[in-house]
């Protein structure tokens, strides 16, 4: 999100220039706030309800409703669910056998559920909040439980729309963040497991991780760019995934027995709804309907179509045939590559992006997996992992103040915010393959991360939930 | 009685079962058999790793037939699931000692 | 609907505050709508018809129109349509066997097209419009056919958007109401019989009981708390159900026979989409993209997963494992029950009644439905009626003035609302189950309600639309 | 669109409207923007580039922010690609075989991926920018690889919106435009084949005709009515459907071997997705979210919905049976019909265009394709040639002023309407049928058409992609 | 011993499963096919061509049965299996040279 | 000649298979069915109704050899099917009279 770098700034040298700023900003906004409240005639009371926006808490600051903003965000929150449930849902279930198939599924929807209640309780308030002397790592309790939420407060990070659709818009983040892991164990975790294991990474993992470049940490202040969360979401959730695969091991059978798709169709409607739920995800990161979103928008396209175009190259030539999941993993690949860059590069950087993406990732999930011979299942790694610390790294590249004010990479003459891009990366990294690993092996020696063979053979659908698909 | 099992290409299903019933032979059973043979299967990509499918999709047709149409059914099967390309399939015959009819309980040739 | 209770209250004591309220709050409204107008260059021609708008029929204002709140309602629009086609027709079909899938499905689809028509033609007339004499208990002919639903109009109950797009959400939910209804005599019905009970049904129950609830009718008068329909819409489809599953009575081989379903992922990604959809039901009921709107779709995310972490738990327990279509029931439960309560209750209000609505519909479909003995087949009523019942009674319960100041529940110091609830869930529950009855039985003795023995085990696919999945 | 007829008509009369309107008008158009971005914290930047803007492109203007329209304008863009995938893609391969499923919907997919980039590079830029002395005819270059498309600057056919987001809605419809096609050579065209013909199709056939009636062209001056893209769209690509099946000739079998559709669920999904994305498409067409977007959504959801019943009830009369199918098809031609009478028409209007197209349609998908002879395998031309040519003429007949001032058709005292409609129905098809041959021609005799007779037989999934579904 | 194929309709299954397992026989094995016979198939409609699909779903149960047992192995399939409308099936019997249970290498009557 | 029919768990049929070309022989069919047996089918849950699925997944193997190859070829199904635990599955053996290749119309050995 580009917006958090403003306020940063506004952060860092508050003494001189809120004193001027903010209260003719104030006196606009609250103007503003009251013209518009006063047109919906049930909620005319909130307008007496004002001074309480006196005692707000540090993230938030009074809302200054702008209705096609908030429109906006609405659409975005419900278009990032739907990239979860059902899109990515159908995208790893459609790569399993018959027998993995509704548990695959399944896992997404269960995580949906899990993360939506704990980000409810803990996570938002962690991650969005502030956080006083600990403010660089983690952040505070000011909305435990979501307390306080009222109608007439936004948070600092979106002024023009309520807090409660800028904290379910984040919610929908760290609900696909988790999901996107299950790729790499796929047809071999267990269900309780991966609960447990799900429920412990929210907090221990993302929580700190989007607090410290999107929530006010010390990442964000680096002046790492993230635009959408190609580091936040892809790249932790990459990394997460390879640590997984590690530490489960390889699916039994894998390497001889025939371990082909069921369904690609599935897989096929669910790359789509990613395709299209990805606007809300890049564009919505603009937290306004603005051209800032509108490029955002042009930019997710672009770089998928063309990551699409280059995957089914590849393929092609060293294949000899184009195959659908090629087309669909490329055109995922661009999407992750040009999140962090979404609202930072122009076209033509975003064409780039999603060539090159294409290709990189093509080399991640085909040739980088089997040489060095882990099960990344699904690709969690190979297109997530791979795919965000591309386009960080591409972002440092094309990123141009023409586009973003807020965004110089290498084209515009700052070849250094390459290094940041590094930087974010590695200590993004290194800090989620060490508390993964941890929380994988507190799980394995507690209740048990792997089912038995005879249940893989038998296969999770009838194992672990006691359905199949007839 | 003769106890008739057939494995052919699946689009030859509709000729072999019109020949068949041009011979006034009124019932058979059709089954979708994957078949292994001289007929090497497809290959898939996945991931970069082709692999080959070693069955190739076949029909299989079981009929019972009165002895003395054993030969004409076989011979009806043959000219018409013929491509000359193979894979074009087999049929085996074994000794049928004893037919229902569930209907009717007949028995024998009547319940053919 | 929240904005109707402001009308009602508006209504009673015209006397002291039309006078003085409306005169000033008009000009307003059309100062801003000249305003706005004139930005539309092609539009600027209506500003002259604005003259028009004296001769307005009672329900009607002058559009004020914000575009904000338009993009919203027209995606919320969208999102309703998207909950009944495709995700009722799977979620439904997800759950038959493999010989009544399509029939299944087309169901739903064929509700669709029905009730448009019929809607565009007299239910949107009936339901929203002044029925001058018997105004309490059903609309009027203003808009027999949607005429002189011009350009510049808009209904009461949302001033900032045009009516033409009120009448369309207004009609998705007159879509998916008896859409939801088809899980309770799945798999047995005619389909000529379901086209016919399905009109009349429009007709005689729904648009009476909207109208009673939401278009001016006694039952809202009575001070009946429903924010987005969890009595208009799901207890009284829940209730009709029940009576067409007792009526029509069991599937042939219920209890013996395997009837599990067919490929649950249909399901999983019909209860997604309805996931997903549930954000324009419930926040688009808000009729504005406001803050209302935000806190409306964050307790509708909270309740949902709540809820399917509860029937989980549940099943978990007592069936030693949690089924997907467990989670899935339960999703929808939370969804069904926080319908009412969306924009009156704080997220932990909606913690609550999902957990609780979780395992009220568990026991209400698992549990009830064997005891009792009817064949609710996808369990209409266990999760619609219960859920909606529930959810009713609950929003009497932990409605606070703080996120809606048009309702105020027993924790906030009025448990009388509870009985409000009650009232209102008896009326209406009493009313549907009556005239379902006599319109089912007109049905029966007419062209006859159930398929042949042969025909249903043959399955409704072959004989209802000569086609089947292969 | 609306919209840029009224540009015409400003365009053509310049000398004396802009003099008097245009000043005071951008005076209120700076003002606005102005006022809504300084309430932008992050973006007041390009409030001081506001000068760059004078050296805008002949076919821009500077952007008049309004977030309502933009918000809508995103939304829209989103939905129409959800028409294509996964909409289109699991209508056209739910009616296929099963050994062809996958490569059906691969190739909606891929051309997603293709005319994406096709149009980033040059179409955008040949259909909606200035051509100079050309522009009768053709765009010019102005936007190649979409430089130039800043901040602040909006097509002047959306002024309110960014031009970002205009290019990208405008890049939805260059994509489903040639996937249609493909319903009408299914299963039996080379996949290179495919590529290259959609690349010179989009080049020579969409770009210009788009331009004709959208981008300023001949055709748009000449006063044809096509509110979303009957003509530019569906008319186009039945057309150039009728001309591949002629072309590509029958599949093999056609006729004698049972071509049943394998799973005409996914064809259920896929019509549902195209009904509520087609919202996006056509009050999309807007440009705003305003009064007209609302009629033209909901005349969509009707015409849709009748057409449906009216193709249900035809089918159950002829065949005795209402099939699935028929339901579907029936709902998307009323949707093809209506597109370009969306925004002219009212309820009525549109419910008789529906009805209309519902039984039209069936005669051609039914009656006509069997009469003549031809293999329109998946009834591309049956449906959206016809269905486009019929909804263009009822446009003529049914357009009426009092919903948008524009269009005057023939009960509004305009018969002349309807020969220009058919005007504009000869030179687009005629042109499309021409140049489409002279492609069809150039890449058979060169890489060739059609797929050899064994890999017809063995399915386009394993020959095309050495994929399946099992 | 017999080995006996009985064709019967889907719905009939379970009933005919239970009644052999009565019989003490312990094993059987069940395909899914299609037949063709006296009872015709119904008739798809597709974009108005409407076609019959001449084979009907049916079940084909196998299972090899010590020879005492052969007759009221079918006598219990026939009761059992029987509708009295067209489309009941057949049983076919030939004779079963030898047996092995792959698990414990058991052969003839032991395996069964 | 001898028709060979073994009824094997479907996890095993490549290891079989691979056995069988390594005697030589060329071709087999093989149909996926489901058996009924000692081995119980698993319980599936479905809304609070839990209920038992009598029927496993098996696949069938059926090869006709010639029957100096019979005992052989059994013998290499059994060691390569085996697993010791419950439902490995049967080998059924019937003399088989007549054989004919389809494409050459070799019959007898030549046509295996
Ligand atoms: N010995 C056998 N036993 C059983 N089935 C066989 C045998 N040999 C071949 N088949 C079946 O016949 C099919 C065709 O045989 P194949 O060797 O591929 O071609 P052809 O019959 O033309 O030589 C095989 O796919 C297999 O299903
Ligand atoms: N001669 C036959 N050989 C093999 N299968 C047969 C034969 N005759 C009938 N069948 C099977 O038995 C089924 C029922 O036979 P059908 O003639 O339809 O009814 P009925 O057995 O009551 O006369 C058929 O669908 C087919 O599967
Ligand atoms: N008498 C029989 N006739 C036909 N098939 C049988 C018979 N007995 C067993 N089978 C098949 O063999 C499979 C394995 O048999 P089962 O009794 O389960 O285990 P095991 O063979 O180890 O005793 C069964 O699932 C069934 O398909």
């Amino acid at each position: 999100m580009a917006h958090h770098r403003a306020t940063i700034t506004l952060n860092r040298n508050q003494t001189m220039e809120f004193p001027m700023l903010s209260p003719n900003l104030n006196q606009r906004l609250n103007a503003l706030a009251l013209g518009l409240l006063t047109l919906m005639m049930p909620f005319t009371a909130y307008a007496q309800e004002a001074p309480e926006t006196a005692a707000l808490p540090a993230h938030a600051v009074a809302l200054a409703l702008n209705s096609g903003d908030t429109a906006w965000m609405l659409t975005s929150t419900a278009l990032v669910l739907l990239m979860t449930i059902p899109g990515l849902a159908l995208f790893y279930s459609g790569m399993v056998r018959k027998k993995n198939i509704l548990a695959t599924a399944a896992q997404s929807f269960a995580i949906t559920a899990l993360v939506t209640v704990l980000w409810a309780i803990f996570g938002y308030s962690l991650a969005f909040t502030n956080g006083g002397e600990n403010h660089a790592f983690i952040g505070g309790f000011d909305r435990l439980m979501l307390t306080g939420m009222g109608n007439e407060v936004a948070h600092s990070l979106g002024a023009s729309i309520p807090e409660s659709v800028f904290m379910t818009f984040q919610m929908t983040f760290a609900i696909i963040t988790p999901a996107l892991i299950c790729g790499a164990f796929a047809d071999r975790m267990k269900f309780s497991a991966l609960m447990v294991f799900m429920a412990a990474w929210l907090l221990l993992v993302y929580a700190p991780i989007a607090h410290w470049i999107w929530g006010g940490g010390f990442l964000g202040g680096m002046g790492v760019l993230d635009f959408a969360g190609g580091t936040v979401v892809h790249l932790n959730a990459g990394i997460a995934g390879l640590v997984c695969a590690l530490v489960l091991g390889k699916r039994t059978g894998y390497g001889h027995e025939n371990m082909a798709p069921h369904n690609l169709l599935y897989a096929l409607i669910g790359a789509s709804l990613l395709w299209v739920g990805w606007f809300g995800f890049n564009a919505g990161s603009a937290v306004a309907a603005n051209a800032l979103a509108g490029i955002a928008m042009a930019n997710t396209q672009i770089a998928s179509a063309a990551a699409a175009l280059s995957w089914m190259l590849v393929e092609w030539i060293f294949q000899k045939k184009p195959s659908v999941l090629g087309m669909l993993s490329g055109a995922v690949a661009g999407l992750v590559a040009i999140t962090p860059a979404a609202g930072f590069v122009d076209p033509s950087g975003s064409l780039y992006i999603g060539l090159i993406a294409g290709g990189v990732c093509y080399a991640g999930a085909v040739w980088l997996k089997h040489a060095v011979g882990y099960d990344d299942s699904l690709d969690a790694f190979g297109v997530h992992g791979i795919g965000g610390a591309a386009g960080a790294i591409l972002t440092g590249v094309f990123a141009t103040s023409s586009i973003n004010t807020l965004g110089k990479g290498a084209i515009d003459g700052n070849p250094g915010q390459i290094i940041t891009q590094i930087e974010g990366i590695l200590i993004t990294g290194i800090y989620c393959a060490v508390v993964t690993f941890a929380i994988l092996m507190a799980v394995k020696y507690t209740i048990g991360l792997r089912v038995t063979k005879d249940e893989e053979m038998e296969g999770l659908d009838l194992t672990q939930h006691g359905e199949r698909i007839h | 009685m003769k106890f008739i099992t057939a494995i052919i290409k699946p689009f030859k299903l509709d000729e072999v079962r019109e020949a068949l019933t041009a011979l006034g032979i009124e019932g058979l059973t059709v089954t979708e058999v994957k078949g292994f043979g001289r007929q090497k299967g497809h290959r898939e990509i996945y991931r970069g790793a082709e692999y080959a499918v070693n069955f190739v999709p076949k029909i299989k047709i079981e009929l019972a037939v009165r002895s003395d149409m054993a030969d004409a059914a076989i011979q009806a099967i043959t000219t018409h699931a013929k491509t000359g390309q193979i894979g074009d399939g087999k049929i085996f015959v074994v000794p049928l000692e004893h037919v229902m009819r569930i209907r009717t309980g007949e028995t024998g040739n009547e319940a053919l």
